[in-house]
């Protein structure tokens, strides 16, 4: 399968989204996150993608909004899809967990939750996991300030 | 009595209490400061809650402050046993995003050395595992063989653990003359050493009750808790990177993806010990013929990576390695992520030990071949 | 002997359980082989007695010790102070203090450094401060034995008092 | 021709006479038992020096290093400094843990072999004990230990300590049966479960030779159980220091840690010795039947280096054992118990007694 097909299945669950991925590796698709569960179970369970191996979940705060990437695959045919879930709310950024669909989301999205704090709807077990529960910030974003332990050089 | 009654006798019996016990920071078996707080019953695992971040050193923020050479060496520093992988994977995703082409020579003399520091994390891997289990003496035969690898190492990388020896476009410096040589020697010396390995532990009947059947992963859910290298292979799942998507010179090598589907303890350890057979064919193909030509190619001094993002993932001792780098065209990246194979093989060792023993629990954890600052970064 | 389901006591199990045991004695004795033999041969002992062999100690030339600056025998070294590794160093190690020197032929001032200030204990020896000099003025030492009593000792001037740059490097 | 310069009935005897000379009869009791516990203090001391220094250069032999070379000549001093050091130590009690029973656990321990010790044979006629039921005594007496170790876990107020304490219960308790009975099997020839009776009637060869095959079977069953029975390794899941970092003895520190760790030598020498006697004729020197040339030269060897080489070579088994294999979870300990040694133990025994009924034995 080529990512126009891929594209086209997408497209055929979520009408909302954005396609890019000329230029880099993968197919990047961007979707809002009330739309981002729906297209991940399709995605999980669906024969024809079968993606059941989430092989990265991470963060990109871009200061305007915030990203939740999602690298995708699959364990039997070779496609790969990015999807990143676009967050405009920084106050309280919320995202439907997806730890159900691939048991090791729960461990990455309380790293997630950890560095950005991105609060995942529905996950079990939502504490810090790097960090000491009693740290104040998210440091991974990009406003966070900490003059006593980053030294700047 | 009755059978009848007997049942019900035993059902009768007071219940146990549950009772928690903290595995670690410091613990001789978590090779490092994990902590895992376990719920037992006698000594029966109901559940194991892994506790991590006692060395989080932050390495994804500090790489946002420093140029791309600069990341390099601080891979080193997150899986220690297979430093040389880690580097090659940023130096590629680099080297990817920059759309430079390493000469010919670069990449064999990476692919070298990655097989051969995939070795040496495997000797010191099956030592610990040996350890682990009580036979303290596969400890030192384990760091005997992995000496020499070490030696290799300092001579022509500089340093024995942390070597730094990648740069983006290159290698730091072409090998050392001896470096041939010296390699040849070593798998000449370890094919004749492994088969010792297998004697002392692989056929010891101690060794096998131990493991066979202990620690069990199944196929979909090693696929769905992102087990990779050779633990997830055990349990059938098909992941090596080197065989899928083929990087610097894997695509002119001939070797075999170890595949095992018992998904225990037993195939995870067998597993790393055909790896390393394999390694070994691969460093033999390629250490006659190592092409002439540069070490490194030109680079500018200051790396910008243009606008976008790069995934670039290797396998590493333990399993993929994803580097994840989104830049915005200047000289630090925007973002890094390290998606860490021990990580994911970490989170599924709740699902692994569940209802195992203690002295289990060792045993699999030591197959999942943890390195904490791996897991931590 | 195992009893199947019905009660009926099988004598089939007594050949594994017989067969059981004598593969187990033989993989213990196999094991032992092994050890038996490295406590039978001495001479394979990899064992180096560090301090006492450090007069043949010799470590490989490229192995990484600590940062010198390489100084000739009229003490001069060819540092021009363009701070080059200061910048390439990841973790500060490296800290330059340059200042000016007028040269009384042509008047003209030019940069030199004051003092090459090298802190050993935030070094990780990476080698990229020497990769980044554009002289070659420093290189990496094969010094390991770096333990003090006391840890200001690790913060070290490079430059020897009275060095000069050598002629000609720029 | 008897050599009877080796025998050490008469010097015992002279040196009792000559304490009755001396002292009152109730003060020359008590001046023997001073002179015996000064003797076996000492011995128990060198003994457990030696023995910490010579496990600690087999094992690195068998792993191809020199071990300790640093003190003394070849490191012959180590023990002495780590025992300097063990003293100088602070004793730590740690907070809510019975100290009572913390403190008495290690001297249980300690106790429990130097008992046993009294019974084991040296030489003809050295020995302090030496009473009909000699063996059980010993095999009695050295299992007071494991309520030292259980007394250990339980005061700690630590969880590994515990669970390694009911381990190492729930080891000996079945362990014992085995040793036992493996001994059994001797007794069945011998008659009498004193040891210098057991000695002596190895005269014409030791029972290992003439006992056919189930007194070898015998032996290495004797071998794996008593290995089991003073927990060294491969069955040490008391201590199992992969799993419990040190098991029952976690908490303790200093000198009462000393004593943990000299309890664990004094029991690998007792049951070397006892193996040495029961099986390897103790102190008597190597005989062959009626053979007179050669046994007359084997008993210009005096019976101690016979004893004390038995000794060694016993030892030397029992650390290969430790430094070859991987450990053994507690279950399949239990299972190997039940499952494998004591019946073929019990087998064996009846074959003992079927060949001591027919006479096949020499």
């Amino acid at each position: 399968m080529d990512n126009e097909n891929l594209k086209n299945i997408i497209n055929s669950v979520i009408t909302d989204c954005e396609f890019s991925g000329d230029e880099t590796q993968f197919l990047n698709v961007i979707v809002k996150p009330e739309d981002f569960r729906k297209l991940a179970e399709f995605l999980r369970k669906n024969s024809e993608t079968h993606m059941d191996y989430l092989f990265c979940l991470t963060a990109v705060d871009w200061i305007t909004h915030l990203f939740t990437v999602y690298h995708l695959t699959s364990s039997i045919n070779n496609i790969t899809v990015v999807i990143k879930v676009k967050i405009t709310d920084r106050e309280n950024p919320v995202v439907d967990t997806v730890c159900d669909l691939w048991k090791t989301a729960e461990f990455h999205e309380r790293e997630v939750y950890d560095l950005f704090g991105i609060k995942f709807k529905n996950h079990p077990d939502l504490r810090r996991i790097l960090l000491e529960d009693d740290w104040v910030g998210f440091p991974l974003r990009k406003d966070y300030k900490d003059e006593v332990n980053i030294v700047e050089l | 009595m009755t059978e009848q009654e007997l049942i019900t006798n035993i059902e009768t019996v007071p219940e146990t209490q549950e009772y928690f016990i903290n595995m670690g920071p410091q613990h001789p078996s978590t090779h490092g400061v994990l902590r895992l707080l376990l719920t037992l019953d006698g000594e029966i695992i109901k559940k194991i809650e892994p506790h991590l971040g006692y060395i989080h050193r932050s390495i994804e923020k500090m790489c946002e402050k420093d140029s791309y050479q600069q990341i390099v060496h601080l891979t080193d520093r997150m899986d220690y046993l297979s430093c040389h992988i880690n580097n090659e994977a940023v130096c590629l995703c680099v080297e990817k995003g920059l759309q430079l082409e390493v000469p010919e020579r670069v990449k064999v003399i990476r692919t070298i050395i990655s097989e051969l520091t995939r070795l040496s994390s495997h000797q010191l891997w099956w030592g610990v595992m040996g350890m682990d289990l009580g036979a303290i003496t596969t400890f030192l035969y384990g760091f005997r063989d992995r000496e020499l690898i070490t030696d290799i190492f300092e001579e022509t990388c500089g340093a024995r653990l942390t070597m730094n020896y990648n740069v983006p476009g290159g290698v730091m410096f072409d090998i050392h003359p001896n470096f041939q040589k010296r390699t040849k020697d070593f798998i000449t010396y370890f094919r004749k050493k492994l088969p010792e390995y297998d004697e002392l532990l692989t056929g010891n009947v101690i060794f096998t009750e131990r493991t066979k059947d202990i620690g069990y992963l199944s196929k979909d859910d090693a696929i769905s808790f992102g087990v990779t290298g050779p633990s997830g292979r055990a349990s059938g799942f098909a992941c090596d990177v080197r065989k899928r998507f083929p990087y610097s010179a894997y695509d002119r090598v001939q070797f075999e993806e170890i595949v095992y589907t018992e998904g225990d303890c037993f195939a995870r350890y067998k597993a790393r010990i055909a790896e390393m057979w394999e390694s070994m064919k691969i460093i033999e193909q390629l250490i006659d013929n190592i092409p002439e030509g540069e070490h490194k190619a030109k680079t500018k001094a200051v790396i910008k990576l243009p606008e976008g993002e790069y995934y670039q993932r290797v396998e590493t001792a333990r399993g993929e390695l994803g580097v994840y780098i989104v830049s915005d065209n200047k000289k630090s990246p925007y973002r890094v992520k390290f998606r860490s194979p021990g990580f994911s093989n970490l989170s599924a060792l709740d699902t692994m030990a569940r209802g195992n023993k203690i002295a289990d629990l060792v045993a699999t954890m030591s197959t999942l071949d943890l390195v904490i600052p791996d897991i931590d970064r | 002997m195992s009893r199947s389901a019905d009660g009926i006591y099988n004598f089939m199990g007594l050949k594994n359980y017989i067969s059981d045991i004598y593969n187990g004695v033989k993989s213990l004795i196999t094991g032992m082989k092994v050890t038996g033999h490295y406590i039978t041969h001495p001479k394979e002992i990899i064992t180096q007695q560090y301090p006492e062999n450090r007069d043949t100690l010799k470590m490989f030339e490229r192995f990484r010790g600590e940062v010198v600056l390489i100084h000739d025998e009229n003490n001069q070294h060819k540092c021009t102070g363009c701070s080059a590794c200061e910048l390439a160093c990841p973790n500060g190690s490296i800290e330059i203090i340059s200042g000016k020197e007028t040269d009384p032929e042509t008047g003209k001032s030019t940069k030199i450094i004051d003092t090459f200030v090298y802190h050993l204990s935030m070094c990780t020896f990476c080698n990229l401060c020497i990769l980044s000099c554009p002289t070659d003025a420093i290189k990496m030492a094969q010094d390991f034995e770096h333990s003090v009593f006391d840890r200001s000792k690790l913060t070290k001037v490079l430059n020897k008092p009275g060095s000069k740059i050598m002629p000609g490097v720029k | 021709m008897n050599f009877n310069i080796y025998d050490f009935t008469d010097f015992v005897n002279s040196i009792n006479v000559w304490l009755n000379t001396v002292f009152p009869p109730a003060a020359a009791d008590i001046a023997g038992f001073v002179i015996i516990g000064i003797c076996f203090l000492t011995f128990i001391t060198l003994l457990g020096l030696s023995l910490v220094y010579i496990e600690r250069k087999v094992c690195a032999f068998f792993q191809q290093r020199l071990g300790p070379m640093r003190v003394g000549f070849w490191g012959t001093a180590q023990t002495i400094a780590d025992i300097i050091k063990l003293i100088f130590k602070e004793p730590l009690v740690s907070k809510g843990s019975d100290k009572f029973l913390f403190n008495l656990a290690a001297f249980i321990v300690i106790i429990a072999p130097f008992m046993a010790i009294a019974a084991v044979p040296f030489a003809k006629g050295l020995h302090v004990l030496d009473f009909d039921i000699g063996l059980f005594f010993i095999t009695a007496v050295s299992s007071i230990g494991v309520t030292g170790i259980l007394l250990a876990g339980w005061s700690s107020n630590n969880k590994y300590s515990l669970i390694g304490a009911m381990r190492s219960g729930a080891q000996i308790v079945s362990y014992e049966l085995s040793v036992i009975l493996s001994l059994l099997t001797i007794i069945i020839l011998t008659g009498s479960l004193q040891l210098s009776v057991i000695v002596e009637s190895q005269r014409d060869g030791w029972w290992i030779f003439k006992g056919n095959i189930p007194a070898v079977i015998a032996f290495f069953i004797f071998i794996i159980a008593s290995t089991a029975e003073s927990n060294r390794g491969p069955f040490d899941m008391a201590e199992a220091e992969s799993e419990l970092t040190a098991g029952f003895h976690t908490e303790y520190s200093g000198i009462k840690f000393a004593y943990f760790f000299l309890a664990e030598y004094i029991n690998l020498f007792i049951i070397a010795a006892v193996g040495a006697t029961v099986f390897f004729g103790g102190w008597m020197p190597l005989h062959i039947g009626n053979f007179e040339f050669f046994n007359n030269i084997m008993d210009f060897i005096p019976p101690i280096i016979w004893f004390f080489g038995k000794i060694a070579a016993i030892i030397f088994l029992i650390m290969w054992f430790k430094w070859t294999f991987p450990r053994l979870r507690i279950d399949q300990l239990l299972t190997l118990e039940w499952k494998y040694l004591l019946p073929i133990n019990l087998v064996n025994l009846l074959l003992m007694a079927l060949v001591a009924l027919s006479g096949w034995h020499l």
